[in-house]
């Protein structure tokens, strides 16, 4: 059987619909119906979704790709908005509408007393509903239309609350770093039409093969390999997307945001677009070893020194959004190695437990009123137990504990690193293993010194409850009254993703990460299927776990752990110490290696000095200078010429007698006699 | 034995004088009616000279018109001085330049 | 039906409705008004009459109306319309109405002179779209700059008169060289019939003069760099209905003029020469785009932004010519021509609901400095809406109107050659970069003084106007294929001739 | 010996003798408040004569008198605008006459004595008739200026244009004699003739050099443009009006007869003269116009300009260039007597309305008078759809046909300045804040409807020219 074009219809537009009631009937509907319908619309998608997803595993439904309405044609060639919807997408599909639909319940607690509530669920149904158009796309242009149209809604969200100048400057600068990617996405684009004439995936795929022979001579003598251009063209796009180093600056601004945003877009699903996308290329990428080391280098570089920043951080917020640089640095890795599917299973895990840290991190902040540094935190456990919990086990999950999701879908990723004998990929190793430490370090350090050790914030007595959202009035760690743990709105998320969190990997690992789920969604050429290899010595789930504990990776984290928990538990002061020890250490990961500075330097205010330059010099000075000189000169000559109507008769008489003469001489010399 | 040519040259000599004389003359605007005078004198010379040598009268013919209009000419010449004379009291041609530019 | 006289009446109707409403004097404004809305309504009614009597299919010109004007001289009053004008033609009924109505309350002196201004511009723009002779089209092509002149200078700024005589003076000068053009035409050809003149056999050096003599003209009108400064002093100064022509109708003009004069009169120096027009496009693309990032005149801003946006028509129309005969992939070249005209048709859209915007905002500051505002979501949520939305299709966001042709446009130009496409796809960024830092200084943010705190949100009249553009800008973008289905067999045609060489 | 045939071929110019002489007999016995009769009669006078002209049109060029006058399509179409142009100030003049005491007998004949003047001119057949027909012009016009007789700009400009234009006639007349000479003839055909195998063809270029001095004068093209700017401004408007409008007309003619007529076979040699005359006269024109603040002097440089363009068409050498030049000269008039027409309408006792600030927001005070001006305005810059535009692309058209593109280039070069100024004006009345109170109440109704119809001809042959166009090339056609 196959899939009717009415439900995957249905799944792209209640969010929609959901969107535009409540973003243009706002004000009638109010804040529970503003709710109600997107969450309606999102929770039908989402089922809907599951529904298709179990179709194509367990139904026996073909893939599904049909075009729905043809967008333009020129001759021969047309481009059309369609559906094309494999396991790949299905699983994309039902992890966004999943972690959708939470957040969205979530928000309800989140954002119970902000101004702007429908507005920012009209936003967020919005979102889901692009997200949804790109995933599902079964060609070029749709793909591009919903990753601009994703750019667009997270431009929105992160200018939220559009008072505040850092958050206006954020979103700026998040939309203008997308679109440098996205600059080399659509010449990556161009250049797939150049050389299939066609904009729908399958066709594409189809004549792949053809990429091998043909070559770009961008500079004259250097020919480049097709498949070598298009591969690190459309990996531009994915960079900024996913925020890979060096177009990640983006993604930690962006937590100016609310967390709910940071939790949906900024972790789980927009920013995995990137991976998604070069997983969908794989035909096309495993045709270029060049394309993939670069992808490897870039990912492993990702992976490591954005981790590196995050544990200098003390914004609650911030420490997580750079672990998700790092966790989206694994993904690029494991793209890079050819292990495609293991960067997928990657991003489902941590779509999961990364959006319950997220959660969970807001919940912490609504407890304390919005505070999020976390040196005025601490010993927070006992007044939110399940957030506590649920915490617990997002980080284990992301440390990779043998047994959490996370350690399934990153110990794989290592292991093909391993295996992978790429250009590249020896550093990749050093990088990702290096991570695993970090990633331990600063996941155990967030949860010490939020949770545990002793209360760094004080109370005041009795007055006052304006708990505002975003008054920064009160001192810092301040409260008005004690922290609590949030409404079961917000806490039903956290258990909700807690438990995908805790189990995902188990039953998941085997299909799609050595078994044949992903079928023919994913191509992997014969020499570089590390994952295969692996596959190889895979025995079950269990075993895996048992083995995990034997492996480096496992003793690497426990390294981190220790450390984490012998300076920021037992001997708070050491920290201070090492800080001191290495001062330009700290300096240069507190500035986070001064890349904002230099950009901000170089393409913000270079960018307006040129432009002045440009206006000044060239438009007025030249162009209108040449313009109004010339226009002045004729005047100039008016007034001249004038004086020759002297007044005088002979004057006028010698002009005649002048003009005769001229006459008489300009045939004498010219004349034909 | 005066050819011609000789007239012409005279003609011409006559010509370049008034022409001369209208445009040198910095004093008054009665020289310069007497030098268009000499002008029309000119080429009645240069007429009545062709006209006896090519053996046509039409010639002739033409100078008798020339001296007829040259005389209705003076005539609104002198009319025209007389009223410049009332409005500015002066004939000098040098004072003549209140409209220019 | 089809045997009435559709482009004439859609020529006349509104030139000749100017006569009423300007004798509806400067005493009973109100009447000038409605009788204008009326002419207005007329003309784009008649402008839909003309699409079901248009067959899309074929390539031909069609509508066509030929009566003898001239005798003595072989010239026409030859009428006709393709795909490519009748979309144009749309285009301006369209955004007539919407400046009529959108000068309602805002025009208040000589309200009858402002609207007859109007109509008759209208007229003569819809002229310029379907004349079939060239005298004819010269005729149209100039008279347009009367009523403007008379526009931007009455209505206008404080700097009006420098503006409008340069505005002036600039085009005509244009233009001027392209009649001495035509005229050696007609030496050579005895007629002004276009299509003759486009089946004239022309040496190559005849050629040459030629297209220079049109490129002066039409890259003027475009503007295309180096000749565009007319462009934004004419605009800071106009009213905003004037900004609002100017921008969505009066440059298509010389977009539309390529397409008519220079690729199928002169399609060998075209082709020789097509390197020099794409080099202006792509200065006009990055090189204006830096300087609309720093300017301080909200309409100055989007009027560069114009200049930069007509760069990807210029472009697109120009490197058919790279892609027909050198890379002959006749495929590409029909995707760039079509991105440049749908260009042109959605920078219409988008333009004239920038001006729009812009001018929502003068009427009620009075000023069109982007420092004297800011924060203004917090006093108009709804005009905030529609500005964002009009900023996205600026930059070119999919989904709008404005992605369509530049993306088309892109793709054509990476077949020609990957370094073009590269200049062109910069505009992904420095567009975003001015229109976006344009709206974080105007829209977002803190309410930015008590003046700001004053404004009142749009009403109907001016919700109307902008909703009209926001449909366009939206349908557009999400289904262009009514419109390219509308203009492909005429592009096609076109590209298939730009192969026949003359020489 | 004369015969029937000469008088009804003559009868137009004969019937107009006569019409003048009763008028000034008339007007002799009218009292100052019965002015309106000669008026009217003036006008009846040069209608009957158009109707004469039209009505005993022969089909083949007729001649007599030997051949001393020719009535041919040219003088045709010359002389029914000359006719026409005439009319039009007397209409435009009188209130403008009355406002200055100055609405006298004298000013109808001169003027008709004028009008006879180009009708005898534009048909002459021989030296001695263009000679004569060119004295009655210039020598009426001479006392026109002079009019005045209290204005001491008036005689200034009367003295200078008598000056000035006896030395043009002299000159004029010298080539004549010389031509003469070398041809031993006096008719123009004859001369054509002969030229071609002239014994002294020197001599004959001598002769038309002169010749084309007092073509130039006549037309008023640099460098024998002296004259213009100053007689425009001190005559009186209404006498400006009449020598800025018919005498061009005659000043075609004239070139017509001696240049194509007589001097057909030296083609080669006036055509690049005339040239010469044509780019000083276009640079000249439009460069001095622009710093001019008095508006007859400044439509006296348009004129200036406008003859360089008029050139482009003679130059060309050809039935199709005279056609577009003798289109030209026509539009010309029409424009000029809009033009001028204005400064009449706006001119009231006591102020001239000469100056361009007279104009000031003249479209608050009278948005029709402004309009019309405009009109003409924009024609003069030969801006389409008006008249101008299209007399410009016939000259232009003209001057490439006849291989002289850089002519037609440095030509649209001058209409790119002359714009500034024709703009200027329009600038003047539409976008500046009105001076002095609305005056289209006191405006006389007959002048309102003449110069609205003449205003709204420009338009309409602008949108309709192609009859006049193919009249005029039927007329060199024979």
């Amino acid at each position: 059987m196959t899939l009717s074009q009415g439900i995957l219809l249905a799944i792209v537009l209640a969010p929609l619909a959901g969107s535009l009631l409540a973003g243009l009937l706002g004000r009638q509907i109010g804040r529970v119906g503003a709710h109600t319908v997107t969450i309606l619309g999102v929770a039908l998608s989402c089922v809907l979704s599951c529904y298709v997803l179990y179709q194509l595993v367990w139904g026996g439904a073909q893939t599904y790709d049909h075009n729905v309405y043809t967008w333009f044609e020129v001759g021969r060639l047309s481009a059309s908005v369609g559906f094309l919807v494999d396991r790949l997408t299905a699983m994309m599909m039902v992890v966004v509408t999943f972690v959708s639909l939470m957040v969205h319940v979530y928000t309800i607690g989140y954002m119970a007393d902000d101004d702007g509530y429908q507005r920012f669920f009209s936003y967020i149904a919005l979102f889901t509903f692009s997200m949804l158009m790109l995933v599902m796309s079964n060609n070029f242009l749709q793909l591009f239309f919903g990753w601009e149209a994703v750019g667009l809604v997270s431009y929105l969200l992160i200018g939220f609350w559009y008072k505040r100048p850092t958050a206006i400057y954020a979103n700026l600068k998040a939309f203008m770093v997308n679109r440098v990617g996205d600059f080399g996405f659509l010449l990556g684009i161009a250049a797939v039409l150049f050389w299939f004439g066609t904009l729908d995936y399958a066709q594409v795929f189809q004549q792949a093969g053809k990429l091998e022979d043909l070559s770009l001579e961008v500079i004259a003598g250097h020919p480049w390999h097709a498949a070598t251009v298009i591969g690190i063209l459309l990996f531009i796009g994915a960079m900024g997307k996913s925020a890979q180093v060096p177009l990640h600056v983006w993604l930690p601004d962006s937590m100016e945001g609310p967390t709910p945003i940071s939790a949906l877009i900024h972790a789980a699903t927009m920013v995995t677009a990137g991976i998604f996308m070069v997983a969908r290329m794989s035909p096309l990428y495993e045709l270029s070893e060049t394309a993939l080391s670069v992808v490897l280098v870039i990912g492993a570089t990702t992976a490591l020194f954005t981790g590196l920043i995050g544990i200098v951080q003390n914004d609650i917020k911030r420490v997580v959004a750079y672990s998700t640089l790092s966790q989206l640095g694994y993904m690029t890795v494991a793209l890079g190695v050819s292990a495609y599917s293991g960067a997928v299973f990657h991003l489902m895990t941590h779509a999961f437990f990364k959006a319950l840290l997220f959660l969970g991190a807001g919940s912490v902040i609504i407890a304390m009123h919005h505070e999020q540094d976390m040196r005025y935190m601490g010993g927070l456990r006992k007044y939110m137990p399940v957030t506590y919990i649920t915490m617990w086990i997002g980080s284990l999950a992301l440390a990779g504990m043998p047994g959490f999701a996370g350690f399934f879908s990153k110990d794989a990723i290592i292991e093909a690193v391993g295996a992978s004998h790429r250009w590249g990929s020896g550093y990749a190793y050093f990088c990702v293993l290096a991570g695993v430490f970090v990633t331990a370090l600063y996941s155990f350090r967030l949860l010490y010194l939020t949770f545990h050790g002793k209360e760094r914030f004080t109370v005041k007595a009795g007055h006052g409850h304006d708990a505002h959202h975003d008054d920064h009035h009160h001192k810092p760690g301040e409260l008005a009254h004690p922290p609590h743990e949030s409404p079961w709105v917000v806490t039903l998320p956290l258990v909700m993703l807690a438990i995908p969190s805790l189990l995902i990997g188990w039953p998941t690992i085997g299909p799609m990460l050595f078994g044949d789920y992903f079928g023919r969604s994913i191509v992997v050429g014969e020499a570089n299927d590390v994952l295969g290899e692996l596959g190889a010595e895979f025995h079950g789930p269990l075993a895996m776990v048992l083995h995990g504990f034997t492996q480096w990776p496992f003793w690497i984290a426990f390294a981190g752990f220790a450390t984490a928990t012998y300076v920021y538990l037992f001997n708070p002061a050491v920290a201070d110490r090492v800080k001191r020890a290495l001062k330009p250490l700290y300096e240069l990961l507190a500035h986070k290696y001064w890349i904002d500075e230099i950009y901000y330097a170089l393409f913000a205010k270079g960018g307006v000095r040129l432009g002045r330059a440009f206006w000044r010099g060239g438009d007025a000075a030249v162009i209108d200078g040449a313009i109004d000189g010339s226009a002045a000169l004729v005047v100039r000559t008016a007034a001249a010429l004038r004086g020759l109507q002297s007044g005088f008769l002979y004057h006028y008489a010698f002009a005649m007698i002048f003009g005769l003469v001229l006459l008489l001489a300009g045939f004498w010399l010219f004349g034909h006699v | 034995m005066i050819t011609l040519s000789h007239y012409i040259v005279l003609g011409t000599i006559l010509f370049c004088l008034s022409v001369a004389g209208v445009f040198i003359n910095r004093k008054n605007v009665i020289v310069l009616l007497m030098a268009i005078e000499l002008m029309l004198l000119a080429v009645n010379m240069n007429f009545v000279a062709f006209s006896r040598f090519l053996g046509d009268a039409s010639g002739q013919v033409f100078v008798f018109f020339i001296l007829t209009v040259a005389a209705a000419e003076s005539a609104i010449g002198l009319a025209i001085l007389t009223l410049l004379f009332r409005n500015r009291s002066t004939i000098n041609v040098a004072e003549i330049d209140s409209m220019k530019g | 039906m089809s045997n009435l006289p559709l482009l004439s009446l859609l020529i006349w109707v509104p030139i000749v409705g100017a006569v009423p409403v300007l004798l509806a004097g400067a005493g009973r404004p109100n009447a000038a008004r409605w009788l204008a809305l009326l002419v207005s309504v007329a003309a784009f009614v008649l402008s839909l009459l003309a699409l079901p009597a248009y067959d899309a299919s074929s390539a031909a010109m069609q509508l066509v109306e030929n009566h003898p004007w001239i005798e003595t001289l072989r010239v026409n009053y030859h009428l006709g319309a393709d795909g490519i004008s009748l979309a144009l033609i749309l285009l301006t009924t369209f955004t007539t109405i919407l400046v009529i109505v959108g000068a309602w309350e805002v025009i208040q002196d000589k309200v009858h002179q402002y609207m007859a201004a109007m109509l008759v511009l209208e007229g003569l723009m819809i002229g310029v779209f379907c004349a079939m002779d060239a005298l004819l089209f010269y005729v149209f092509f100039e008279g347009m700059l009367i009523p403007m002149f008379i526009i931007i200078g009455v209505w206008g700024g404080p700097r009006r008169v420098y503006a409008t005589l340069k505005f002036f003076i600039y085009t005509f000068l244009g233009s001027i060289f392209m009649l001495i053009g035509l005229i050696y035409l007609y030496f050579k050809a005895g007629t002004f019939d276009l299509a003759t003149l486009a089946a004239l056999p022309l040496g190559m050096r005849e050629q040459t003069w030629l297209f220079f003599a049109f490129l002066i003209a039409f890259a003027i009108k475009v503007p295309m760099v180096p000749v565009h400064t007319w462009l934004p002093d004419a605009h800071v100064e106009a009213p905003t209905g004037g900004s609002v022509v100017l921008a969505a109708v009066m440059l298509k003009v010389g977009g539309y003029g390529f397409l008519r004069f220079s690729l199928p009169i002169v399609p060998d120096a075209s082709h020789a020469y097509a390197w020099v027009v794409i080099a202006l496009s792509l200065i006009a693309i990055v090189y204006i785009g830096y300087v609309a990032l720093v300017q301080e005149d909200m309409k100055k801003l989007i009027a560069y932004s114009s200049v930069a946006h007509m760069g990807f028509v210029t472009l697109g129309t120009f490197i058919a010519f790279m892609l027909v005969r050198d890379a002959n992939d006749v495929q590409m070249a029909r995707l760039g021509m079509q991105g440049a005209m749908v260009q042109m048709i959605s920078h219409g859209f988008v333009s004239g609901a920038m001006f729009t915007c812009i001018g929502v905002m003068y009427d009620r500051l009075h000023t069109r400095m982007i420092k004297d505002y800011g924060g203004l979501v917090n006093v108009m949520p709804w005009f905030a809406a529609f500005m964002v939305l009009f900023a996205m299709a600026n930059c070119g966001l999919p989904g709008t109107s404005g992605f369509v042709g530049e993306f088309k446009v892109i793709l054509a130009s990476f077949a020609a050659s990957p370094w073009i496409a590269l200049f062109a796809a910069f505009t992904l960024i420095i567009g975003a970069g001015y229109t976006l830092w344009l709206v974080k200084r105007v829209v977002w943010g803190e309410v930015a003084n008590p003046h700001v705190a004053e404004m009142k949100d749009i009403n109907a009249r001016e919700a109307f106007v902008l909703g009209a553009f926001a449909l366009g800008v939206l349908v557009l973008g999400v289904w262009p294929w009514p419109l390219t289905h509308l203009m492909d067999a005429s592009i096609g045609q076109l590209v298939e001739k730009l192969v026949l060489t003359k020489v | 010996m004369l015969s029937l045939n000469d008088i009804l071929t003559l009868l137009p110019e004969l019937y107009l003798t006569g019409a003048v002489c009763m008028l000034l007999l008339i007007d002799v016995f009218l009292k100052q408040d019965q002015r309106w009769v000669t008026h009217w009669l003036a006008i009846l006078v040069l209608a009957v004569t158009g109707w004469l002209v039209v009505s005993g049109q022969p089909a083949t060029p007729a001649t007599a008198f030997g051949g001393m006058f020719v009535r041919d399509g040219v003088a045709e179409v010359l002389k029914v605008f000359a006719l026409l142009c005439s009319g039009i100030v007397l209409v435009l003049s009188r209130p403008y006459m009355r406002d200055r005491e100055l609405h006298i007998g004298e000013f109808y004949t001169l003027i008709l004595f004028a009008t006879l003047g180009i009708m005898l001119l534009v048909s002459a057949g021989s030296l001695l008739m263009v000679y004569l027909g060119l004295e009655l012009l210039t020598l009426s016009s001479y006392a026109l200026v002079a009019l005045n007789r209290d204005s001491s700009l008036s005689s200034e400009a009367a003295i200078k244009y008598f000056v000035l234009g006896a030395l043009a006639s002299g000159m004029l007349l010298y080539g004549m004699s010389m031509i003469y000479g070398a041809t031993g003839t006096l008719d123009l055909g004859a001369i054509r003739a002969a030229s071609a195998t002239s014994a002294h063809p020197t001599l004959l270029l001598f002769g038309l050099v002169f010749l084309i001095v007092g073509i130039g004068f006549k037309f008023g093209a640099a460098p024998f443009h002296m004259w213009l700017p100053d007689v425009y401004q001190g005559a009186p408007t209404a006498v400006t009006t009449f020598i800025g409008s018919a005498p061009k007309l005659a000043a075609f003619g004239m070139a017509y007869r001696l240049l194509d007529s007589g001097m057909g076979g030296l083609v080669v040699h006036w055509q690049e003269m005339l040239a010469v005359l044509a780019v000083l006269s276009l640079a000249i024109g439009n460069i001095v116009a622009i710093a001019q603040k008095n508006l007859k002097r400044m439509l006296a440089y348009s004129t200036i300009s406008h003859m360089g363009y008029l050139f482009l068409g003679l130059a060309n050498g050809t039935p199709e260039g005279y056609a577009a030049a003798m289109f030209y000269a026509i539009c010309y008039a029409l424009m000029a007597t809009t033009s001028f027409g204005i400064i009449l309408a706006l001119a009231r006792a006591g102020f001239e309305a000469e100056e361009i600030a007279d104009l000031k927001g003249l479209n608050q005070r009278s948005p029709w008078f402004a309009g019309l001006m405009a009109l003409a305005m924009f024609s003069l810059a030969g801006v389409p759809p008006l008249f101008g535009f299209f007399a410009k692309v016939l000259v232009l058209k003209a001057a490439i046909d006849a291989g002289m593109l850089w002519l037609a280039i440095v030509a649209i070069v001058a209409a790119i300045v002359g714009l500034y100024y024709y703009l200027h004006v329009v600038k003047v009345m539409y976008f500046d804040k009105p001076e002095g109170e609305p005056l289209s109440a006191q405006v006389d109704p007959s002048l309102r409807l003449v110069l609205s119809a003449n205003a709204l001809a420009l338009l309409a042959l602008g949108l309709w020219w192609g009859p006049l166009l193919a009249w005029c090339q039927r007329a060199f056609a024979a």
